[in-house]
């Protein structure tokens, strides 16, 4: 973006601020500054008519609305004369200041409604007291002893440490009923042969372990469906998620690799060298 | 160190079976582990790695004032504490900073923005700027450790708001953000407001009034920060 | 804190055009310079940050005397200085949080095995089990107190037996483990799973599924874990 002279329009200059204590600087040094104006330097266009309202030289509280919004005007005429590719937004603004500026001169129509012109002229005032007001509290802000430039944290913090131990809970049922779990399995043996549907991770387990040396090549795991499994749906469900299952733990101890090219594809195993 | 008188432990009569060391000691607990830490510590932080029965609190105030006016000082952040270098001396440990990122002139006056105006939703940061918040400007006060999400608002969109953190309080050097520096006068002013005192702002839309007395609190009611 | 008097330029009359801070002013810059610090400091290194005609060597002495008996103490560290913890808070800095955790089955199967059979071997356990006992199993239950090594038995190959300790008495809650219940009490007690074994396998813990391969093993297998 080009810089261009203001001419009598700016009596104070903003400066593009890119950082803190430039801008710091900035505020004192301003006054003096040559009357160059970057557009770039503005955030925006209520930036801009802070900055144009500053050259009022009155308290924001009293500032000309429609004085700023001549001014407002006059710098975009200015920009445009130059042929100076202004954002849409500080077109919009003059739009809408070109129209404030007209409520604000035409008595008002009988019936109008929406806020008065006054309004909206002490809504902008508003805006632009408020603005101030972040500014300055921005520059206080950044005027503090800061932590790493005034203040300085410990240079040799010493680990604080937090040591994991690990108890182990077993209480005197766990024991009774692991004990009795071992002692009446033959027991339960004949119980497993009613639940004739349901295939078991274990049994596949067992059933994988000698069959897996032979998958060399990538093998559809529905290929290790036991035999009188595949057909009836309720069994062939059952010997599925048990494979299925006991190739996750087959590949989790690895000794198997598994992979799917996609979602529902078959999955694949092959043996781990 | 061990003149504690002997009804002490009749204050806390629970904690009979445990006698939490003298005041002194807890002080002197408390120096080590601010000492050892470069983050600020939270009371309760303290506690749980101090014999039972132990207040850190306490022994936090007396190592304040044990501080003043030294080369290093307890300061409080948020609800935790930290030993930092006395401001009046940062000039002898300058050479050691690192040349931190500069933060852009948008950066710092969201920054500020959101700290007056806690919880502040981007729409309202871009109200008062007269300018769009760009991603970045967010991300770099995130990334600094200075802005987290607040609440959502709850409000059409129900957008997220933003609030500072401890890391901003204790990067700038303050106890809570209450003490933002000048906080009483803009609130007198009126300039905290998302409009002017008195005037009612008929245009804004409905379910915007609630919000005022559901979600938004004043800067110095975040609790959270 | 400039209560220093005024004699003090006058040991250093070169330095006239610079008149040193107060010594008092000097420790308050050793203190903060030491804590800010990454690396211990040499009374050089001081003086090269401090303001001219400083002493860093007589403020460091102040300072190492004013942190006597506090939580952190001034440490010469060769020809340096730092700021340490004292030494006998170091376990301030050290937490030890407790994580409680299930035994696995294939432990607690084991031990269960011992109690009632004590002294067993471990080809008596795996005999019972139906699995290998592997080493692991072993040794964590010895680790935790549980087991120990009984008498060796005089047979082929003199085995070592297993017996269970005072400790897991304690742990347990008996007196002996004669007064372990046995299978027809543990029945009446409902203590008896009425569901067959395998069954219960995808309701254990995520990492007691492991055990399967780590554990139980057909015995012979043994010695690859």
């Amino acid at each position: 973006m080009p810089t261009f002279s203001m001419g009598t329009v700016m009596a104070d200059t903003p400066v593009p601020a890119n950082d803190a204590q430039d801008w710091d600087a900035v505020a004192s040094r301003r006054a003096e500054e040559a009357l160059v104006v970057d557009v770039d330097g503005f955030e925006g266009p209520l930036d801009l008519l802070l900055n144009l309202a500053r050259t009022q030289k009155v308290d924001l509280r009293q500032i000309s609305i429609l004085a700023l919004t001549e001014q407002y005007l006059a710098f975009i005429e200015k920009a445009r004369a130059m042929r100076l590719e202004l954002a849409a937004d500080y077109l919009v603004m003059a739009a809408w200041l070109a129209y404030l500026k007209s409520r604000l001169l035409l008595p008002p129509e009988p019936g109008e409604e929406g806020p008065s012109a006054e309004d909206l002229a002490a809504h902008l005032a508003y805006q632009l007291e408020r603005l101030a007001a972040m500014r300055d509290c921005a520059a206080r802000l950044m005027g503090r002893d800061r932590l790493g430039q005034d203040r300085f944290v410990r240079g040799m913090p010493e680990s604080i440490s937090t040591a994991r131990r690990v108890v182990y809970t077993a209480g005197l049922i766990d024991l009774l009923q692991a004990y009795a779990r071992v002692r009446t399995r033959d027991d339960f043996r004949p119980y497993a042969m009613d639940r004739e549907s349901v295939f078991t991770m274990e049994q596949a387990l067992d059933r994988l372990r000698p069959l897996i040396g032979s998958a060399a090549e990538w093998t559809d795991l529905m290929s290790f469906l036991p035999q009188g499994w595949e057909t009836d749906p309720k069994r062939r469900r059952s010997a599925t998620a048990a494979n299925f299952a006991a190739a996750l733990e087959l590949t989790k101890a690895g000794k198997v690799e598994l992979r799917q090219s996609e979602t529902f594809a078959p999955i694949q195993l092959k043996r781990r060298d | 160190m061990n003149d504690r008188p002997e009804d002490t432990t009749e204050e806390a009569p629970r904690d009979s079976l445990f006698r939490a060391p003298p005041l002194a000691e807890q002080e002197r607990m408390v120096e080590a582990l601010l000492f050892a830490s470069a983050e600020p510590m939270s009371v309760a932080e303290m506690a749980a790695r101090m014999p039972h029965g132990c207040d850190p609190a306490e022994a936090v105030q007396l190592l304040r004032r044990r501080y003043e006016g030294r080369g290093v000082t307890v300061a409080r952040v948020g609800d935790a504490w930290a030993i930092r270098t006395a401001a009046d001396l940062g000039y002898l440990m300058a050479r050691e900073t690192v040349e931190t990122r500069k933060l852009s002139r948008a950066a710092i006056e969201t920054l500020a923005i959101i700290a007056y105006h806690q919880p502040v939703t981007r729409a309202e940061i871009e109200e008062i700027r007269g300018v769009s918040v760009s991603r970045g400007t967010v991300d770099q006060l995130i990334e600094l450790g200075w802005l987290r999400f607040g609440r959502r608002r709850m409000t059409v969109g129900r957008p997220v708001t933003y609030v500072v953190t401890q890391g901003f309080l204790d990067h700038f050097g303050l106890e809570s953000a209450r003490d933002l520096p000048g906080l009483k006068e803009l609130r007198e002013a009126g300039l905290l407001e998302s409009r002017p005192p008195g005037e009612d702002a008929p245009d804004l839309p409905e379910d915007e009034t609630g919000e005022l007395f559901e979600d938004e609190q004043e800067p110095g009611d975040e609790d959270e920060v």
